[in-house]
């Protein structure tokens, strides 16, 4: 198949990935999993908006058709557990607890943010959540996830690591250094490939001599290949409660490839243009939290229960969109703060 | 006489020289059909088709290495580090093996490579996407270091670059992509190692680079309001660096300031300063001051990130301590 | 009282600092059952064990993230990057995340951990495995620096490097790793950014770091045999750095010089050079001088590395310049 | 089988490798490749000896024991094609013509070596040979390599550019991100990864995931799994044409792992003690000049012929000795020389 036969048929491939009907979820959960998936939604939408009115400055990269792979783990991970991601990770943060002002505020660089406008969009940290970093330079966190899981090893505290990357990562070299160090140490490290098809604007498929640019690899390292439907918020839970647990129980690292598409540009500034139109058609039919609507009303959710949680997460966006306007810019001072863990900058004597 | 953006600029000097000269190549992510993340490559996929303008991988050492490979073995390559944050993800390439080889065999290799990068802080990218790294390179024995502040300097400097046989890190400005000028049709070729006096004035002498020249200026021209007169110069590469027609300035102004970007600690400043303290301490009326962004990283933050970088009113604030 | 290699000495330090605390753990490339390629962890692993002293495999970004990833979630990690040349294939890690989180995150992560590696040249191992990088890590905010030039020095600033909150590059330096002194027993715990006064003279102050230290120190004493006395400074850290110290000094002697391994352009002298000619300025007699690698890779051959790095012979004549 | 149990049965693994009867070299070739590694294992063994009197300073890596290698591919070459090696790089240089003098001249120093001592044993580096260069940073060569088979494909010249490196190289980003764009360019360069089973002092096995470092990793890279004897010159030679022929024709990368074994210690400083006796033993016991030699013989090679070739390398390298004894040390002027194309280093005016 050839790149572009590949890309046409993408949606219907990535289908036939899917193993959802074991390890299917409870429906208590598949009602957490949407809730999760559109608080994510919502506050994309929302700073998307914000961006076009000016609001959000710098940079931002949405997750928008990605939520499934967030909400599922958010959902199975447990608390105390360490999430790394990159400057894709609003939906990462939220998905771990993170309160949408303090993300929104960031966006925005204002003092309500996460880091007080200090990190930005891109930086988005809470550890309070296991919010472990969001990391701007591609491969990197990858080395560092194994760090967290090494430490939960070592002092036996059994927590496990996710490490959330995109498909252009699998080329640099910090992503074979790291996973491989992973399997060699035998951490409880959770690799995570959102294969969205895209680097910034060119095909992974025109970069890349395999076809699953992560799971292809995983033989590399002596790990199982897995590929997952992305887009589908059953098969990523399943997928993901599988590889906590493996971890969990000290079989190790898993490197996980999951199929998903990003509705918008690569960031802010990117209209998306290089994209087939059919292509991004064919994705958005399998919008993750469209079709997975229609999936729990099919399983006998109640319409009124699901139009609940979009009300209510529309507040929540609401709210936060209106405290983070509110807030004012940080204080000058913190310029100068915290370069060093004595609170200050100071270099010299 | 074509009104042209840097970024525009960017990519007619590699234009002309990719006419000239059929050995130059363009390698890096993002640079062909898409024409690069900050459109400075725009046309020359369309130009010069597949075979010379190439896409690669995220990888930004394969990237360098081809460039160092092809060019000890015949071709010229521009390669593109996408911001210069992501150097650090490349320092081996760089200091370690092109700015080594050539010493480390004796002369029998020569690398005529261009690496290009957006470089600098003012748009609000964060710690990971701002820094000034033309220090970093300048530290490096074996490399050229460029940095063009304006439009016609970004087709010279970037064609003089291509042509020299040495590897040269060519550093664009990113809060500069934007800035518009007339430029001369026609072939536009620059010298590498020259600064260039941009004002002249009797009072002080201050030293710019990329960015901080239009800074600079503007605190010039502010301070000539206010009776005192500066020299404005920039540098534009620093290795070369034109030593002399600064320390010439400051031998008839007796005040040096210097205008950095980066943070304090080991700016081209620095090395600057030492220079004149120890070959022209005698000329000095006042100490030499650095105007610099704090040595702290840069934060997100609009508000926070004009804090840091250095303003025209910090460079009036230098000037009146060397003068004081 | 035992007398100590500077290479046993790491190996003692480090112990002291994991016997004490359990979090402190050792990350690096054949530094187990092997002893590390300069011998410098011998012991360690057959008295920690193989959970407490981790060989890895040659992947420096992989090494220095486990340290990273560890520090933030409880653990105070010591990662050794065998020479400081191979920082270049982990910069990413130093520069731009482990310098800069702490900011980022405002304050929410803390980083305590040491990266030690073997630094500088003077044995003949070539361009690639001789350079004296200190001076990249200074130029970036966040970080901590130190060089050791003494054999009690390397175990008490190990210490204090291992009890500091944030994280620290440690440069060792290998033509030193063979140096022999006696210590005292017990306990030994030092302070980061305190200079060290080696001796005192009223005519000259001369800063040296690391393997400079007894090249400046026996400088001094061949000068004082021509009248000229020398007050000799062993900064023994560029972050945080001890102005004040060397400032008190050129207060009185009126001429300062400094002696750095490292090529030219931008050396830890040009940061101190710069701020004694901001703040200083009227105390000086004389030009600051610096003494220093020429801006050259530095040779394999012995004859030619000899030539590269400062001597005795060298540093009284920079003495000279500064006086004349 | 684990770490150990594949350590003490290496040799007879290694030996199951072979396929050399078929793609055989004819006698001149292999007499060729006789003489070859003669030269080889009498220059590093000399560069022992004068090492022990303190003449070569610095440090220095041979390759005893790894001759059948480099002699391969040198003699399977075409003038003009690349090689690009490690610090334990001499074989290579002299397997592509590089004088004894001048290896030796660089060891020691001396104004007779390729790089007139300012490289030093790490580096050897004769363009006018083809020997690109000998890198000292652990993996980075690999990306170098890439860009002069770019060159060659861009030019359309049809040299074939070969890379020669070490087990422990392939656990580092710089390997994975250069095979991995050599794939997707399809450029005509051959990886050879010789691996002798150890880093500097640590089994390859003890830090890797993967029994073969280098084979199991190719599929990652859409490349073939390819493992040879590294001992047997005349499957490496088999295997050299092979590769060469197919980077040559356009068709594209090989990865190559070659398994062999050093006779000492990673550098001069190194006694090699972290070895178990058997192993070495038993590797001795495969030393692929000695084993070469008997082939030859049991295939009607005169042991005259041999003998001469022997003493011809004898003499080779006294002569070598002698002149690099007698060469000055570099001159002064050269500290100064170089830095830049215009001869100089000059930084500033
Ligand atoms: C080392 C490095 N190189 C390049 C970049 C620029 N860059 C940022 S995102 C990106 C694309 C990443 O693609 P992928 O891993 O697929 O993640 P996605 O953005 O699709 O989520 C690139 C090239 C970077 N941040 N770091
Ligand atoms: C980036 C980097 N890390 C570490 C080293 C130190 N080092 C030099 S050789 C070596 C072992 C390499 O092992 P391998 O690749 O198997 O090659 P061999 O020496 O066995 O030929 C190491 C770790 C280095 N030179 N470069
Ligand atoms: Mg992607
Ligand atoms: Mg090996």
């Amino acid at each position: 198949m050839t790149v572009n036969e590949y890309q046409k048929v993408a949606p219907s491939v990535v289908t036939a990935y899917v193993s959802s009907q074991e390890g299917r979820p409870d429906t208590a959960t598949r009602v957490a999993l949407y809730r999760s998936m559109v608080r994510l939604r919502y506050l994309e939408k929302r700073a998307h908006d914000l961006f076009l009115q000016g609001l959000v400055k710098g940079t931002s990269h949405l997750g928008l058709g990605q939520e499934a792979i967030a909400a599922a783990f958010g959902t199975a991970m447990r608390k105390g557990d360490y999430t790394f991601a990159t400057y894709r990770g609003h939906n990462h943060a939220l998905a771990r607890g993170v309160s949408m002002t303090s993300v929104m505020g960031e966006l925005m660089g204002r003092s309500c943010g996460l880091m007080a406008g200090k990190g930005g969009s891109m930086h988005l940290t809470s550890v309070e959540h296991g919010m472990m970093g969001s990391y701007a330079i591609v491969g990197a966190h990858l080395t560092i996830a194994n760090g967290a899981a090494f430490s939960s090893k070592y002092r036996g505290t059994g927590e496990v690591t996710v490490c959330f990357f995109g498909d252009g990562t699998t080329n640099i070299g910090a992503f074979h250094e790291a996973v491989n160090l992973a399997a060699v140490w035998q951490l409880p490290v959770v690799f995570v490939c959102e294969n969205n098809l895209y680097m910034e604007y060119t095909s992974i498929f025109d970069v890349t001599p395999v076809e699953n640019p992560a799971a292809d690899r995983a033989a590399a390292y002596g790990l199982e290949s897995i590929v997952v439907d992305g887009n589908d918020a059953d098969a990523m839970y399943a997928t993901a409660v599988t590889a906590l647990d493996n971890a969990r129980s000290g079989r190790g690292p898993s490197l996980i490839e999951a199929k998903t598409y990003r509705h918008g540009g690569h960031s802010r500034a990117d209209p998306g243009k290089y994209r087939p139109d059919e292509e991004l058609q064919a994705w958005l039919a399998r919008d993750p939290v469209i079709t997975y609507r229609a999936r729990l009303v099919e399983a006998g959710v109640g319409v009124q229960e699901l139009d609940l949680i979009e009300e209510a997460a529309l507040k929540e966006v609401d709210r936060a969109t209106e405290e983070s306007r509110n807030s004012p810019p940080p204080d000058p001072s913190l310029l100068m703060k915290d370069v060093f863990a004595d609170g200050g900058a100071t270099w010299r004597s | 006489m074509a009104l042209l953006t840097y970024r525009e600029a960017v990519a007619r000097g590699i234009a002309q020289e990719m006419d000239r000269d059929s050995s130059v190549v363009l390698i890096g992510e993002d640079i062909g059909a898409a024409g690069g993340v900050f459109k400075a490559t725009v046309g020359l996929y369309e130009r010069f088709g597949p075979k010379r303008v190439l896409d690669t991988p995220i990888s930004e050492q394969a990237i360098l290495g081809a460039a160092m490979g092809a060019a000890m073995t015949g071709l010229r390559p521009i390669a593109e580090i996408m911001f210069s944050d992501f150097f650090a993800v490349c320092w081996d390439l760089v200091a370690n093996e092109i700015a080594k080889t050539r010493y480390m065999t004796n002369g029998q290799v020569t690398l005529p490579l261009v690496i290009r990068s957006g470089n600098g802080g003012g748009v609000r990218f964060g710690a990971q996407h701002s820094q000034s790294i033309e220090n970093w390179a300048m530290a490096i024995p074996g490399v050229k270091v460029v940095a063009p502040s304006s439009v016609a300097d970004v087709i010279g400097l970037m064609a003089a670059s291509v042509r020299d046989p040495d590897p040269v890190l060519f550093f664009e400005h990113k809060a500069l992509y934007a800035a518009k000028e007339d430029v001369p049709d026609g072939e536009i070729v620059g010298e590498l190692g020259r600064a260039k006096v941009i004002r002249e004035g009797s009072d002080v002498t201050i030293v710019a680079l990329a960015a901080m020249v239009p800074k600079a200026v503007a605190a010039a021209e502010m301070l000539a309001g206010q009776g005192i007169h500066a020299t404005v110069i920039d540098l534009r590469s620093l290795i070369p660096l034109d030593v002399a027609t600064v320390a010439d300035s400051v031998a008839r102004t007796g005040h040096l300031v210097t205008v950095e970007e980066n943070p304090r600690a080991l700016g081209w400043g620095a090395e600057l300063s030492s220079i004149i303290a120890e070959e022209n301490v005698f000329d000095l009326d006042g100490p030499i001051v650095r105007v610099t962004t704090p040595h702290v990283p840069l934060p997100a933050a609009d508000s926070l990130e004009d804090l840091a970088i250095p303003s025209p009113e910090r460079i009036i604030d230098g000037v009146r301590r060397s003068l004081a």
